[in-house]
C-alpha cells in the first residue's frame, strides 16, 4: 500500500429513515485507490455504521454504483485519479432509486420495472429441443448481442431526468434489454413485449438525453436500443408487421 | 407520459411542419426586407386557396404537436396528471387552431381590405 | 435475554443466488407449482455471489467427436482420482441437458461457429475443446438470465438477508428452519421451511489474495459443521496463477486476469524483469494453474519480486495493439484500475479461487441432515483435488436444477413444519450477538491478519511445520476474534457486525482447511505439501473427512471408491485418441 | 447546486430543444392573434408592424427565429435518430442544427435591418 501522504476530502451522504445529510471525512490517498476503496475505508477506520453495497469488486455484479461528484458511477472500477476535484469527493446513493441507508439504495423498482418491461425471455423451445443453429453474423443477433451485456447497475437510470420526472418510466437499462429480446430469433413473446413498452412509461418518453449511453460504464448504448424500439412499435402500429 | 399514439402523432405532425417552416422562413427572410406592412401580406395571401392550405394545414399540425409536447412537459415538471392533465392539453390544443385558424382565415379568405 | 425474533414460514427455502440457487428455484417451483419458494441471499438477487464472475465458460460434451464420457475421464484424471465419481458423471452427463436449458428455455447467449453451432474453445486440462461461452463475461450472460426469469415468477425474495444458522427440529430428525440477520434492519428472522437448499457458493476468501465476490466467507460450511455434518476435501483450495496486485489497500488485488493472456503467449517476469516459467516447467507459462501457482509462489519467497511483493505479466511483445483489440475488457479493466496490460507491465500473484471440498452428500443433493440439501460450490465430491476450468459453473447449475427437482418432491411429501430446537435457536442467537458484549475493537485488522496467516503457512506451498505454526496462529486470531466487540447501537445495514461474523466464518473454516491439509500426507491437484511431494498410489486413494466443531474439530480418511471407472483405466474406446485438442486444429 | 451528470451537450442539445418548444408554444397564439388583427382591425396591426421595426423588438424576433429554426433541426436530429439507422455523431449533428439555426436566424435579422 503506498500512500502518497496526501488527504482526500471526502463528503459522503448520510440518511436513515428519510433523514440525510452530507458528512465529511479524511481518507488517506493512495495510489490504487477506487471510490469504492474510499468508502470502505470509511467504514473500517472512520465509521463503523455506514452502510453501502458491493459483490464482485471488479463491475461484473453492478451492485456498488453511486454518485460521484455528481456523476453516476460503478465505484469499484473508478479510480479516485480519474474524478476527484482537487482532492474532493463528494459521494452519495445513487439517484431515482429509494435510500435504505446512506449508500445503499434499494434496487427494486429498477428490477421491478424489468420485468414490466417484458424485458423477460419467452421460450419457445424446450430443453428437449436441439440448439437452433444462430449465424453469428446475422444482423439480427448482432444487433441482440450489442445490447446484451448490461450488468444491471442501474448508472444510466440514474442518468435519465426522464427517470426522475415520471415515476411510470422504464427506464433506459430495461428498455435496452426489451429491445435485445426484439432481436432474439428464439423468443415467443413479442406482441406483449411491443405492449408493454408501447404504454405511458414506455419507450416513447424517451427524450433522448443520452445521459444513459454516456455513463454505462459496459459502453452500451439504450438511447439506440430505445430508437430501434420506437420503429418497432411504429412499425406494429401501421402495421408493416415485424 | 407519452404513449405509442401520442408519440406517432407528434412526430407526424413535426413531419409535415418542417417543409411548412422551412417555406415559412424563406419567405420571411424575403418579405421582410425593408419592414412588413398588412398590405404587403396581405397582396401576398388574399385568396390564395395555395397560402390557406399552406398556413392551414401547418396550424393543424402545429396544434397536435405543441399540445402533446406542452402536455408532456406539464406532466413530467409540474406535475400534473390525470384528466387535468387532459383537460389542459385539450385546451392548448383547441386554442391554438382557433386562434390559428382565425389568423389563416383572416390573411387569406376573410374579405379585409377587399 | 433473546432479541425480537420474527418468524415466517414457507415450503421451500433457498439460500444464495448463484447459479444453484437461482436454478433450485427455477426447478423447483416446476416440481412442485402450488408450494410456496423463497429466496434469501445475503446480497440483491442473482448481483452477488461467483457465478456472475465466470469469465471462461461451461464445460459441456457436445461437438461430434466429444462425449460425456471424455468429459468424465477429464473431470477424474483431473481431479487426480479423488472425485466422487457418481457426482461427477451426473455432472457431465447432466451439463448436456443444462445447456439446452440455459439456450433454450433461459434464453442465454452464446458465442456460435460461424455454421450457427454452438462455439466450444479450449481449456486447460482438457482433451476436447468443449467450453461453451459468451465471450469472456459467462457468468453475467447466465446469472442475467436465470435472474430474469427468477424475478418474474411469483418466488418470495428475502433479500440482504444473511443465513446465520441452521435450526433443527425439537427432537433433531430433521432441519426445522433457518435463522437470519435482516441486513437491513438489523433483526433476527427465523424461517421455517419443509425443505432447504444450501447453495451459498463456498468461497475461500481467508487467503491474502483472492477472486471470490466480497459476500461470499464461508457462512454456509460453518453453518453445517454446527449441525455435525461432515466436509470432505477441505484442504483442496485451488488456486488461480495470475490476480490483480494493486496493494493492500484496494479491493482489486486478486480479481484475476484471464488464463487466456498466458494461453495466447503472455510473459510472466519476476522482480528483475526476467522469464521464470521455464525453471520450473518445460510448458513455460502455458503450464496448468498449479504448477504456475507454485513457481511464482517460489520467485516470490525468494524474494524475486515486484514492487508490491508479486511477478509481472508482460503483453506488449504481442504487439500493444493486438492485445487490446483481443483483451479488450481485460485491457479496459487493468486501464480503469490504473495499469496499461497492453503495453506496459502488470503486477500478478497467484490467487485463491475456488474450494472444492464441501459438505458431504448424494447425488440427488441429499445430506445427512433431513431436510437440508447442499448444491453448488457448497458441496464437496464432483471436482476431487481440482476443478478444470468450466466444470465450476457447469455444477452448480447442474446440481441445483437437481436440488429443485428433489426439494420439490419431497416436499410434497411432508405435511407439517417441525418447531425448531429453542436451544439451538438460542445458541445461535447469542453467537451472532457476541460481539455487543465487547468493546468495538479493529476487526479489518485481524482479517489481514488471517489473510496472511493462510498465504504463508496453508498457502499454495505448504508443509507440516508450517501447517502447525498456522494452526498456532489463527487459533490466537480466534481468541483476539472473541474480545473485539461491535457497538450495537445501529445495526441497521450495519458492515461493521458483518464483517465481525464474516471473520468468525472464516476462522473457523481456516481451522479446518489447515487440519485438513495436515492430514493430506501426500500432494494431489490443488494440494502441495512440499515434505510430501508424491502424489501417492491412486489406487489407494483417499479423501478426507472433517467434523465436528472449535476445537473439537476432527479429520478423518475415507478411501475413494472407484464406482465407475478404476485407476489405470478408461471409458473412453480403444480407438479413442486420448486427446483431440491437437486433432481438432 | 452542480449538477454535472447532466453537463453533456446531449442533455444541452435536449434542453435547447424542450425550451424552444415551450418559448415557442407560448408565442404562437400571440403570433396568431396579431395576424387576425388582419381581419378585425388592419390599422392595429399596421401600428404593430412600425412598432416591430423597433431594435428591440427586432432582437426577439431574432431569438424566435432562432428558437423555431433551432427547434425544428433539433426534431429533424431526433427523428433522424430514431428513424434511419444509428450514427455515432449525434454531438456533430446536434451542433449542425444549432449552427444552421444560428445562420437563418441572422440572415433573417440582417434582413430585416
Ligand atoms: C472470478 C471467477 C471466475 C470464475 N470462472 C469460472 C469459469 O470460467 N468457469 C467455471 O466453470 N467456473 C468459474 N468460476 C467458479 C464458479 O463461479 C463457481 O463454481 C460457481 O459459480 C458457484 O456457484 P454457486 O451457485 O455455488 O455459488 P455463487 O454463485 O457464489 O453464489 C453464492 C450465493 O450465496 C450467497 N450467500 C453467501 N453466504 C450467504 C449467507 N450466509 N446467507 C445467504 N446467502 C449467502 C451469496 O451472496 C451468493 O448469492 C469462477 C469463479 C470466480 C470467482
Ligand atoms: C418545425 C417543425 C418542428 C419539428 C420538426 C418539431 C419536432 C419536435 C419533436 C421531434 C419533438 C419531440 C421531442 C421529444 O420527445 O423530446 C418536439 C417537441 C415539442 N415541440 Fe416541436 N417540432 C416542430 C415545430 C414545433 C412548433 C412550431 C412548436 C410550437 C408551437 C413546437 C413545440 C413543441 C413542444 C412544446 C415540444 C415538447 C418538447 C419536449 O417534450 O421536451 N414544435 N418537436
Ligand atoms: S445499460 Fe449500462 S448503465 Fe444501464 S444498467 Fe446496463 S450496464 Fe448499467
Ligand atoms: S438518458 Fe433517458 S431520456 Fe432517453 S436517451 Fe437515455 S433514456
Ligand atoms: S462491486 Fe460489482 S460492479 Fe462494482
Amino acid at each position: 500500500m503506498s500512500e502518497t501522504g496526501e488527504f482526500l476530502q471526502v463528503s459522503i451522504w448520510r440518511e436513515q429513515d428519510g433523514n440525510g445529510h452530507f458528512e465529511s471525512f479524511q481518507v488517506p490517498r493512495r495510489d490504487n485507490q477506487t471510490i469504492l476503496d474510499v468508502v470502505a475505508w470509511v467504514q473500517q477506520q472512520a465509521d463503523p455504521t455506514l452502510s453501502y453495497r458491493f459483490a464482485c469488486r471488479v463491475g461484473m455484479c453492478g451492485s456498488c454504483a453511486m454518485m460521484v461528484n455528481g456523476a453516476p458511477r460503478w465505484t469499484c472500477r473508478t479510480h479516485v485519479q480519474k474524478v476527484a476535484d482537487d482532492n474532493r469527493l463528494e459521494i452519495a446513493p445513487l439517484r431515482n432509486l429509494p435510500v435504505i441507508k446512506d449508500l445503499a439504495v434499494d434496487m427494486d423498482p429498477f428490477f421491478d420495472k424489468w420485468v414490466a418491461a417484458e424485458a423477460v425471455f419467452e421460450p419457445s423451445q424446450t430443453r428437449d429441443d436441439p440448439m437452433p443453429p444462430i449465424n453469428p453474423q446475422d444482423p439480427m443477433r448482432i444487433a441482440a448481442s450489442d445490447a446484451i451485456e448490461c450488468i444491471n447497475c442501474a448508472v444510466c437510470y440514474a442518468a435519465c431526468d426522464v427517470v426522475a420526472a415520471n415515476p411510470d418510466y422504464l427506464g433506459p437499462a430495461a428498455l435496452n434489454r426489451a429491445w435485445s429480446l426484439v432481436n432474439d430469433s428464439r423468443d415467443d413473446g413479442q406482441d406483449a413485449r411491443l405492449k408493454a413498452v408501447s404504454g405511458g412509461g414506455g419507450c416513447h418518453n424517451c427524450h433522448v438525453q443520452q445521459g444513459c449511453a454516456r455513463y454505462c460504464p459496459n459502453e452500451l448504448n439504450p438511447t439506440l436500443s430505445i430508437s430501434g424500439l420506437k420503429r418497432a412499435t411504429a412499425k406494429s402500429l401501421l402495421g408493416w408487421g415485424q | 407520459m407519452l404513449n405509442l399514439h401520442l408519440y406517432m402523432a407528434q412526430r407526424l405532425t413535426a413531419l409535415i411542419m418542417a417543409p411548412l417552416v422551412i417555406g415559412h422562413l424563406a419567405v420571411m427572410i424575403y418579405a421582410v426586407q425593408g419592414g412588413l406592412s398588412v398590405a404587403e401580406i396581405l397582396a401576398r395571401t388574399q385568396g390564395s386557396l395555395a397560402w390557406f392550405l399552406f398556413y392551414g394545414s401547418f396550424v393543424l399540425a402545429v396544434s397536435i404537436h405543441a399540445a402533446i409536447g406542452m402536455r408532456v412537459i406539464m406532466f413530467e415538471w409540474l406535475g400534473i396528471k390525470g384528466t387535468l392533465l387532459s383537460l389542459i392539453s385539450w385546451g392548448v390544443c383547441l386554442l391554438l387552431l382557433m386562434l390559428g385558424g382565425r389568423a389563416v382565415w383572416a390573411v387569406t379568405f376573410a374579405g379585409a381590405g377587399a | 435475554m433473546r432479541p425480537s425474533l420474527e418468524r415466517h414460514d414457507t415450503d421451500i427455502l433457498i439460500l444464495g443466488s448463484g447459479g444453484a440457487g437461482l436454478f433450485a428455484a427455477l426447478h423447483a417451483q416446476k416440481a412442485a407449482p402450488d408450494a410456496k419458494v423463497t429466496i434469501a441471499v445475503k446480497g440483491l438477487i442473482g448481483k452477488c455471489g461467483c457465478t456472475r464472475m465466470v469469465q471462461g465458460g461451461y464445460n459441456v460434451a457436445l461437438a461430434p467427436g466429444d462425449s460425456v464420457e471424455r468429459h468424465f475421464m477429464d473431470t477424474i484424471i483431473g481431479g487426480k482420482w479423488l472425485p466422487d465419481q457418481d457426482m461427477a458423471w451426473k455432472l457431465c452427463k447432466t451439463a448436456v441437458t443444462r445447456i439446452h436449458e440455459l439456450e433454450n428455455e433461459i434464453g442465454c447467449f452464446f458465442d456460435r461457429n460461424p455454421d450457427g453451432s454452438l462455439h466450444q474453445k479450449a481449456f486447460a486440462g482438457q482433451t476436447f475443446d468443449r467450453t461453451a461461452h459468451k465471450g469472456d463475461l459467462t457468468g453475467i450472460e447466465i446469472i442475467s438470465r436465470l435472474m430474469e426469469q427468477v424475478l418474474a415468477r411469483p418466488v418470495e425474495r428475502l433479500q440482504e438477508h444473511r443465513a446465520i444458522g441452521l435450526i433443527p427440529s425439537r427432537d433433531g430428525s430433521a432441519l426445522a428452519g433457518v435463522l437470519f440477520i435482516d441486513m437491513r434492519t438489523g433483526k433476527f428472522r427465523l424461517v421455517r421451511a419443509k425443505t432447504v437448499l444450501m447453495a451459498t457458493g463456498g468461497g475461500p476468501t481467508m487467503y491474502k489474495y483472492h477472486t471470490p465476490s466480497g459476500d461470499k466467507t464461508m457462512d454456509g460450511l460453518a453453518m453445517a459443521m454446527r449441525r455435525g455434518l461432515a466436509l470432505r476435501d477441505m484442504e483442496m483450495v485451488q488456486f488461480h496463477p495470475t490476480g490483480l496486485l494493486a496493494g493492500a489497500g484496494t479491493k482489486m488485488t486478486g480479481t484475476v486476469l484471464e488464463e487466456g493472456l498466458r494461453g495466447a503467449g503472455g510473459h510472466l517476469m519476476n522482480g528483475n524483469e526476467q522469464r521464470f516459467m521455464f525453471d520450473y516447467d518445460a510448458a513455460g507459462e502455458r503450464a496448468t494453474r498449479d504448477i504456475v501457482s507454485r513457481a511464482i509462489y517460489e520467485e516470490m519467497r525468494q524474494k524475486r519480486t515486484s514492487p508490491h511483493g508479486g511477478v509481472y505479466i508482460s503483453m506488449a511483445h504481442l504487439g500493444p495493439e493486438i492485445v487490446a483489440e483481443k483483451f479488450k475488457g481485460m485491457v479496459k479493466r487493468c486501464a480503469d484500475s490504473g495499469f496499461d496490460l497492453a503495453g506496459g507491465l502488470v503486477e500478478v500473484v497467484p490467487t485463491a479461487h475456488y474450494l472444492m471440498g464441501g459438505v458431504v452428500v448424494d447425488t440427488d443433493t441429499r445430506t445427512d441432515l433431513p431436510g437440508l440439501y447442499v448444491a453448488g460450490e457448497d458441496a464437496g465430491g464432483a471436482h476431487g483435488s481440482n476443478r478444470l476450468g468450466g466444470n465450476g459453473v457447469a455444477n452448480s447449475t447442474v446440481y441445483g436444477g437437481v436440488a429443485g427437482d428433489v426439494m420439490g418432491q419431497d416436499c410434497q411429501k411432508m405435511k407439517a413444519l417441525h418447531d425448531p430446537d429453542e436451544t439451538v435457536l438460542d445458541e445461535e442467537l447469542a453467537r451472532a450477538m457476541a460481539p455487543f458484549a465487547h468493546k468495538p475493537g479493529d476487526v479489518t485488522a485481524l482479517r489481514d491478519r488471517l489473510q496472511d496467516v493462510m498465504w504463508e503457512d496453508v498457502g499454495v506451498m505448504r508443509n507440516a511445520d508450517g501447517l502447525q505454526r498456522g494452526l498456532k496462529r489463527i487459533a490466537e486470531i480466534d481468541d483476539a476474534l472473541s474480545s473485539v466487540g461491535v457497538a450495537a447501537d445501529n445495526l441497521a445495514f450495519n458492515l461493521s457486525w458483518h464483517d465481525w461474523l464474516n471473520l468468525r466464518s472464516l476462522v473457523d473454516m481456516s481451522t479446518v482447511i489447515a487440519k485438513a491439509a495436515l492430514s493430506r500426507e501426500n500432494s494431489r491437484g490443488a494440494h502441495f505439501r512440499e515434505d510430501f511431494p508424491d502424489a501417492g498410489a491412486m489406487q489407494e486413494s483417499y479423501f478426507t473427512l472433517a467434523t465436528g466443531y472449535g476445537e473439537a474439530i476432527s479429520v478423518a480418511r475415507a478411501p475413494v471408491q472407484f464406482t465407475i471407472v478404476k485407476p489405470g483405466e478408461t471409458l473412453l474406446g480403444e480407438d479413442e485418441a486420448e486427446t483431440l485438442v491437437g486433432a481438432a486444429q | 447546486m452542480i449538477r454535472p451528470h447532466r453537463t453533456h451537450a446531449l442533455w444541452y442539445a435536449f434542453i435547447l430543444h424542450r425550451v424552444s418548444g415551450i418559448v415557442l408554444a407560448l408565442f404562437l397564439p400571440l403570433h396568431f392573434y396579431m395576424l387576425s388583427l388582419a381581419l378585425t382591425d388592419p390599422a392595429q396591426l399596421d401600428g404593430f408592424l412600425v412598432f416591430a421595426d423597433l431594435l428591440i423588438v427586432k432582437c426577439a424576433e431574432f431569438a424566435l427565429v432562432f428558437l423555431l429554426a433551432v427547434h425544428m433541426f433539433g426534431g429533424l436530429r431526433l427523428m433522424a435518430l430514431e428513424f434511419l439507422p444509428w450514427s455515432p455523431r449525434q454531438k456533430t449533428f446536434a451542433a449542425s442544427a444549432v449552427a444552421l439555426a444560428f445562420l437563418i436566424s441572422t440572415s433573417f435579422f440582417l434582413q430585416a435591418m
